[in-house]
């Protein structure tokens, strides 16, 4: 056990309030920076699509963790992100300026569907997404001129002061595009939590009547954390169309919309680390199994990959055990593991046992 | 035997021990008081003997027959019913159905059950279709209760019955436990905060503290006691409590 | 006329979506969850009745191929109950949707394992059986459609409002420790309700692979039958009913009435119409709380 | 002039009359309690100044102005603070971060700041945190500053609540049954601090409770209702001796 | 060192879709290239080396084919993909399969892109959609009087090339296109739609549904009493089950398919087809191979065929051009497969088909 002692507020107010903290991001920071040089093309694409998720399950996470907002059509927002930042970059703008515009507008569109959306709450909010979605899909298909309708698009190259940064030309480059842009929202988004506003999405959260009595504008503040979890979505969204290099609206499925959801609640809601490790679990886990199956039918000769779906019930089973196990999110774990480390050699297996919980309605809020 | 015996009971909020080796027991047809500070784990004490709650040690008995880790379902057909803290109505529910489903384990008609519950609070009777969570905090407190009346147990745990209510109701409430008792031979565990009416009605009495009985005895004598008339009656120093803000220090810890 | 012919066929299929989204009500009213692969269930019991009762599989008559695959399926979702769903009891919400999705994909994996991924038809005595009524046609499926989601809309209802373990399993959802604490046996009325669910999700099924072909993916239309349940006002059965017709009755109507792309999005504009004038659907059953 | 006044108020749920045509008011300073029976309305009249709850008739005033047409949050930034009954804490974060909430009135910034962290939102938070340690320590709250609410006793969240509407900086405060649930001795300190709220802070406090001990301890004037409808006004002394008050709400007083 | 061969394997990759909405293609024609690849490994392989089909599932989300031919062409370092699914999906993967020229063989989509414009790697397996349908209407205006068009499909590129195959040719022959609806995946109820077709006196629909749709808004047209309209349906709806399904709703009649293979069931006499369904039924345990199985079972000969002309020195280059000078007749699919330089189409031939009974028929074969 640490003991410390705190002669300002300002510990508490920093991000982290130890120096080896400090050191530690800094450590991993620079871990990922030097990726590139320590991996293959392979696992860098990986660490690229899983920044990318990331991202994006940062902007889900903004609602769902820290308001208890809930959407099933944050696919929407990674399309609008998608084509906004194509069609700029098409009628020439630079990717330095189509990138932050296309965050903006969906977050702008986020937050115009907000006002009507913010007196529903939970699983209705989440079907009133879910039809914007299906609206902004039909969008995209009738917006063919902008969006090549049906057939799709492909994303440009980008160019950033004369160095590519194409997905597949320069897949450094573009991952290191990815780190910087990830590394920056993910600070915006902790000081946003140690800040008033973050404070205020909690509240929200918590007990809406609570938050009104102190002044809080509810209305507001949710059409807010909207707004910003779009328009973060929308970044990771133009993101994801320059590193896929080609979509069309099926890109953006329900299925993602629903994977970000697991992203989220895997990782852990309403803590910003459980956004990457449940982006981690989404995109890595299913490779983990698919190599996993081939070795074993290089090495043993077992043909797993004869069963058709076999993968994705195997990842759906582990989705399961996780959720059985440890229902607060892979964040909640770590954090347990954390606890354990730093009490060891006292700390005792039953400390964590789970004690009995009951839920309440939450129809009354 | 007792009808109820808690020994060694050791509960845990996953690393915090709330109760660290509880043990009472309850004797057939008596009312028990269980005193204590904020956070004392008298809830947690409640909890933990109607199921709701898996203790990590310990054995609880029920009329001879060991009830520790049984579904609270379970320990409710036996006779045991809790009317717990915070009142935990079915707020969707209307009066009348929520009391309905206090007497959800019994077999039978309960219509005279009824009759007796709104004749001790006729607000709820007037109030029988109303949505239980549109009740004032006093009246579902009230609700609570009654449906807690409405098992017709052998044993009933109060968590806190006087929340809330009005002082003319505490008395009320306390009329009605002490009577249940008397003509039906209900026993009862009250934990309460109001220490002086409790001791009035109680025959025996627990002191808990930071998850430990730290004093125990009949009514009478916890009554005279000076650690109790300080800390729960309010009696004695009030007026130098007043003006000096100093708190003495309990002797027990 | 021709609307008439559009009202019948929209709500046929509208009580298809209600007869889902009765399943997602079941499950609702019971535990406040929300069963994501509610779908799937109906996949699955579709899937059953089609083993035991098509020709080149068990064969067995129609009827009780059907009644068969209701018990089996009442099993299953019991089973389900009590093998995954009660482990997370008492966790936030968010775990069943993921246990349940989750799901999903391990019972389409089943139905794909045992049946295949190609497209079956499931033989029914009433395939092709038309009635001329004026200038209307209506299919015997159509008919049967109707008239089973009606009964078993009428039933659940009577179940939750007239007996007891239907008010014990609302109690329940409302509220699960003030539920055990009055005796409520909340699991095991969660496992009849998740068992029941299944039940209805079979009927749902036989009447859905009534009108085409199956596969271990038509599930996917439990998320339109969702939508349905949660503009009915989730936790209402005539709640669920009415959303189900309504999604079903709009479009054909649309489609036949309003021009291309409008045409599609006219189901999910509804859907938005409803829930911005009704946050809480069209019988709400969400209050502010009182402080 | 007086700080709150409330004129001819009146809500009615479907049939039910909750508050009937209350008038009272309340001055700068003053303790001002509200008994009455259970149901009688107190919970009601507060949601109704806080402006939860629609009044069907009547009209709020406070510091000289209607406030009867406005939103609920905009109250707070009068000077109203309020606490509820049930407790309506944030339970998902620390007593600390609770407190902060009830600084929300007060922040300068606007979310871009915010994302930014610009040193003025680290001035504004110093600031804001040095308001709650206050609070903390006159609640004497050190022990549980970093705790989650979901684990506390009762009794600590209700003087949480307190604290966080504190933490606001009022002119005004709400308490709504603030010793419920709490021993004799914690209902002591919540005497004393009624007091010193009153004192040294400069508030004027509005309570509803049930502890006549705590009533007669701490207030001004008391207001008796019953049915909605106003029964008695006076002094706690007063109040307690009206037949009509102790039919309906005290009985014989072996309670207090 | 040419990626994915070694002396003894040559690794094969494909993303499928074995979970989601596309498995009922995917799954039965990775099941009948197994099948086919074990016999041919059994054999001793092609030159000496066994063939491993690495499949990945995409589960029909474009996201995961991207992670799928990242893990194939970067991780496994594939020698080619054979059969993958669904359009953008394929053409995702091409973002990374283009600089590296990895070759591309009969995927599972009869899209355009998957050989237009050429490249030296995209080989189509049969006859695209638009060829199809175009085929189709073709016969239909000249042997059965078509005069009018109506089109009910899906947002997707099959619709789209359905379409643009209804409009040329109506354009071509001057005749006239009625009402154009567009449908969703999750849909099932398709009276409003077939009103429309109905009020604007259409003779022939294009449909471009799922199978279960095609099926469900077929029957409903019969039920409604539509029964001189056509339905014409791409080889995505050339399937077995539309014609058992349709029987099954009294439709015995009436609806068209254009594709680039023969249907199974008629020929099943032809010994080479009844050995075939027999092995793949030994394989998979299913009664009849569907189409799925059909275009796998093709894409995997195809394959075999051009490693084998390849030579022991395998490389792309060599692969490429045995691909091109492939010329044989497939029994099983019932067509001819011939490659060039500038074709990298496999089987040109369209065959016209009907449903008679039950069963397609075959009516017409185009070149
Ligand atoms: N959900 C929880 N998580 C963690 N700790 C808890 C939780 N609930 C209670 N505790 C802790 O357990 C101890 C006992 O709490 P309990 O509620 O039983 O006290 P109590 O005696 O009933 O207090 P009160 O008089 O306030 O009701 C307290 O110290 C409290 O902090
Ligand atoms: N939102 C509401 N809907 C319906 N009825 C309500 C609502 N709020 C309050 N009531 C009714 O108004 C009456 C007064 O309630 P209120 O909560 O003001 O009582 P109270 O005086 O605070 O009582 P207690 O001392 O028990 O807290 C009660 O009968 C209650 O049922
Ligand atoms: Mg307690
Ligand atoms: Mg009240």
């Amino acid at each position: 056990m640490r003991v410390v002692f705190k002669t300002s507020y300002d510990p508490d107010i920093d991000l982290h309030d130890h120096a080896w903290k400090r050191w530690g991001i800094a450590l991993l920071l620079a871990v990922m920076a030097a990726l590139p040089f320590l991996v293959g093309d392979y696992y860098l694409a990986e660490a690229t699509n899983t920044l990318i998720w990331a991202l994006a399950g940062m902007g889900l996470m903004v609602l769902v963790g820290h308001t208890g907002q809930v959407s099933l059509g944050h696919a929407a927002f990674l399309a609008i992100g998608a084509y906004t930042d194509a069609a700029l970059m098409n009628i020439g703008w630079p990717f330095l300026l189509s990138f932050p515009v296309a965050g903006l507008v969906a977050g702008v569109f986020g937050a115009i569907i907000a006002v009507p959306a913010v007196r529903m709450s939970g699983i209705y909010l989440a079907i009133a997404t879910l039809a914007v979605f299906v609206i902004v899909e039909e969008m995209v298909i009738l917006l063919a001129p902008i969006t090549g309708g049906i057939g799709g698009i492909f994303a440009p190259t980008i160019e950033i002061a004369g160095i590519g940064f194409d997905r597949y030309a320069a897949l450094d480059n573009f991952y290191w595009l990815c780190l910087v842009v990830v590394a920056l929202v993910t600070w915006g988004y902790a000081n946003l939590m140690r800040s008033p506003t973050g404070r205020s999405f909690l509240a929200v959260r918590d007990s809406e009547v609570s938050a009104r009595a102190l002044g809080i504008n509810v209305t507001r503040t949710r059409a807010l954390a909207f707004g910003l979890s779009s328009g973060v979505t929308g970044l990771a969204g133009a993101l994801m169309g320059h590193y896929i290099g080609f979509f069309n609206y099926e890109l953006f499925s329900i299925f993602i919309s629903i994977n970000l959801l697991l992203v989220v609640t895997i990782g852990g809601l309403g803590f910003i680390p459980g956004a990457f490790l449940g982006a981690i679990l989404i995109t890595g886990v299913p490779q983990l199994i698919s190599i996993l199956r081939d070795s074993a039918n290089a090495t043993l000769g077992i043909d797993l990959g004869g069963i058709p779906g076999l993968d994705t019930m195997v990842f759906s089973l582990i989705l399961i055990g996780f959720i059985i196990y440890e229902p607060t999110g892979l964040y909640g774990r770590w954090l347990k593991l954390r606890v354990w480390w730093e009490l060891f050699p006292l700390a005792r297996r039953d400390m964590f046992r789970r004690q009995k919980t009951y839920l309440k309605t939450e129809r009354m809020r | 035997m007792s009808l109820l015996e808690v020994r060694n009971v050791e509960t845990f909020y996953g690393a915090i021990m709330a109760l660290r080796g509880v043990s009472i027991d309850v004797e057939e047809g008596e009312i028990v008081t269980i005193l204590g500070a904020n956070g004392a784990g008298k809830t947690t004490l409640m909890k933990t003997i109607a199921g709701l709650m898996d203790p990590e040690k310990g054995q609880i008995t029920f009329d001879g027959t060991p009830i520790t880790g049984l579904e609270p379902d379970r320990i409710v057909q036996k006779g045991l019913s809790l009317v717990p803290e915070g009142r935990e109505v079915f707020p969707y529910l209307s009066v009348e159905e929520n009391l309905r489903l206090g007497a959800y384990t019994r077999k039978g008609g309960h219509a005279e059950d009824l009759a007796l519950v709104y004749s001790y609070f006729p607000i709820l009777k007037e109030r029988q279709r109303q949505a239980a969570g549109f009740l004032s905090g006093g009246q579902q407190q009230m609700l609570a209760i009654g449906r807690g009346l409405m098992a017709r147990p052998r044993l009933m745990l109060l968590d806190e019955p006087s929340l809330g209510l009005s002082p003319l109701l505490t008395q009320e409430i306390f009329a009605i436990i002490a009577r249940l008792n008397a003509e039906q031979g209900v026993t009862m565990l009250v934990v309460e905060q109001n220490a002086h009416i409790a001791l009035v009605t109680a025959h025996k009495g627990y002191v808990l503290e930071t998850g430990r009985i730290v004093m125990a005895g009949d009514a009478e004598t916890l009554r005279n006691s000076e650690d109790i008339q300080e800390f729960y009656l309010g009696k004695s120093e009030a007026g130098q409590r007043g003006q000096k803000r100093w708190k003495r220090r309990k002797t027990w810890r | 006329m021709e609307i008439f012919q559009l009202l019948i066929g929209g709500l046929a299929n509208g009580c298809i979506y209600g007869l889902v989204a009765l399943g997602f009500v079941l499950i609702y009213k019971a535990s406040e969850g929300v069963n994501f692969a509610q779908g799937d269930m109906m996949m699955l019991g579709a899937f059953v009745a089609l083993g035991l009762g098509n020709s080149d599989q068990l064969g067995l008559p129609f009827g009780i191929a059907v009644i068969v695959a209701m018990v089996l399926m009442f099993g299953i979702g019991w089973g389900i109950e009590r093998v995954v769903v009660r482990r997370i009891f008492g966790q936030p919400q968010f775990a069943l949707v993921i246990l349940t999705i989750a799901l999903g994909f391990v019972l389409r994996f089943a139905a794909g394992s045992i049946w295949g991924y190609s497209p079956l038809v499931l033989e029914t005595p009433f395939a092709g059986m038309n009635f001329r009524v004026g200038g209307v046609v209506i299919g015997m499926a159509d008919i049967l459609a109707i008239v089973v989601t009606l009964i078993l809309t009428l039933g659940l209802w009577a179940f939750f409002a007239f007996t007891r373990i239907g008010l014990a399993a609302q109690a329940a959802s409302q509220n699960q420790m003030a539920a055990y604490i009055v005796g409520v046996p909340v699991m095991r009325i969660n496992a009849l309700i998740w068992g029941l669910s299944g039940t209805v999700a079979t009927v749902a099924g036989v009447l859905y692979a009534a009108k085409g072909a199956i596969d271990p993916n038509i599930g996917l239309l439990g998320i339109k039958a969702f939508a349905a349940a949660v503009i009915g006002g989730l936790g209402s059965l005539p709640g669920a009913l009415l959303g189900g017709l309504l999604i079903g009755v709009v479009e054909p109507i649309a489609a036949r009435y309003a021009p291309g792309e409008l045409a599609q999005m006219s189901p999910y504009i509804i859907m938005l119409i409803v829930l911005v004038t009704r946050p809480g659907g069209l019988f709400a059953q969400i209050q502010a709380k009182k402080v | 002039m007086s700080l709150l006044a409330v004129e001819d108020l009146a809500i009615h749920f479907g049939g039910v009359k909750a508050v009937d045509g209350v008038s009272f008011e309340v001055e700068a300073g003053e303790v001002f309690a509200i008994i009455g029976p259970n149901g009688a309305g107190k919970s009601t009249i507060f949601n109704l100044i806080s402006r939860l709850y629609e009044p069907t008739r009547g009209r709020i005033h406070f510091d000289g102005a209607d406030i009867t047409a406005l939103k609920a949050h905009q109250i707070a930034p009068l000077g109203i603070a309020r606490t509820f009954q049930n407790i309506e804490l944030f339970d998902h974060s620390t007593v600390l971060d609770n407190l902060l909430m009830g600084r929300h009135i007060h922040r300068r910034t606007n979310f871009v700041q915010d994302i930014l962290f610009l040193p003025k939102v680290r001035r504004e938070e110093r600031e804001h945190r040095r308001r709650v340690e206050e609070v903390i320590a006159f609640l004497e709250l050190e022990h549980y500053r970093g705790k989650h609410i979901a684990g506390l006793p009762y009794g600590v969240r209700k003087v949480v609540e307190i604290g966080r509407a504190l933490a606001l900086g009022p002119k005004l405060i709400l308490l709504d049954e603030p010793a419920s649930g709490l021993s004799v001795e914690e209902s002591q300190d919540v005497a004393f601090w009624i007091e010193d709220m009153r004192r040294d802070m400069g508030l004027t406090v509005l309570m509803v409770e049930h502890d006549m001990g705590l009533v007669t301890q701490v207030s001004d004037r008391v207001l008796a209702v019953a049915n909605g409808r106003p029964l008695a006004l006076g002094t706690a002394a007063e109040v307690q001796a009206d037949p009509e008050v102790q039919a309906a709400y005290l009985g014989t007083g072996d309670a207090a | 060192q040419t990626p994915g061969v070694s002396d003894d394997e040559i690794k094969i990759g494909g993303g499928h879709d074995l979970s989601g909405i596309f498995a009922p293609f995917s799954v039965p024609a990775v099941a009948a290239a197994q099948a086919y690849f074990a016999k041919i490994n059994a054999a001793g392989g092609v030159h000496g080396r066994k063939i491993t089909y690495i499949v990945e599932d995409h589960g029909y989300q474009v996201p995961k084919a991207a992670q799928a031919a990242n893990k194939l062409v970067n991780k496994d370092e594939v020698f080619a993909m054979l059969l993958s699914l669904g359009t953008p999906h394929n053409l995702a993967m091409f973002q990374l399969m283009g600089p590296q020229g990895v070759p591309n063989i009969s995927p599972l989509t009869a899209a355009r892109q998957m050989v237009e414009p050429l490249e030296p790697w995209k080989f189509g397996g049969t006859a695209s959609y638009y060829e199809g349908v175009r085929a189709t209407l073709e016969y239909l205006v000249d042997e059965e009087g078509a005069q009018k068009f109506c089109l009910m499909i899906l947002p997707t590129d099959f619709g789209q090339e359905i379409e643009a195959a209804v409009n040329d040719i109506a354009e071509e022959r001057g005749l006239e296109i009625g009402a154009e609806v567009s449908h969703k995946p999750d849909e099932s109820d398709f009276t409003g739609a077939l009103g429309k077709v109905k009020e604007s006196g259409c003779d022939t629909v294009g449909l471009a549904l799922g199978v279960s749709q095609m099926i469900n808004a077929v029957a409903t047209a019969h039920k409604l009493g539509m029964d001189d309209v056509r339905f014409v349906v791409s080889s995505a709806g050339f399937h077995t089950v539309v014609a058992k399904g349709l029987a099954a709703q009294g439709v015995m009649s009436g609806v068209y398919a254009g594709s680039g293979w023969q249907d199974l069931e008629t020929r099943l006499d032809n010994p080479a087809v009844q050995e075939w369904v027999a092995e793949f039924k030994e394989a998979t345990g299913e009664d009849y191979p569907s189409t799925g199985a059909v275009l796998g079972r093709s894409a995997a000969e195809l394959l075999v065929r051009a490693l084998e002309a390849a030579g022991p020195d395998l490389t792309r280059e060599n692969f490429i051009a045995a691909l091109e000078n492939l010329n044989y007749r497939d029994e099983i699919s019932g067509n001819t497969v011939t490659f060039s330089a500038d074709d990298h189409e496999g089987a040109d031939e369209v065959f016209v088909s009907r449903i008679n009974n039950g069963s397609w028929e075959l009516v017409k074969t185009v070149e």
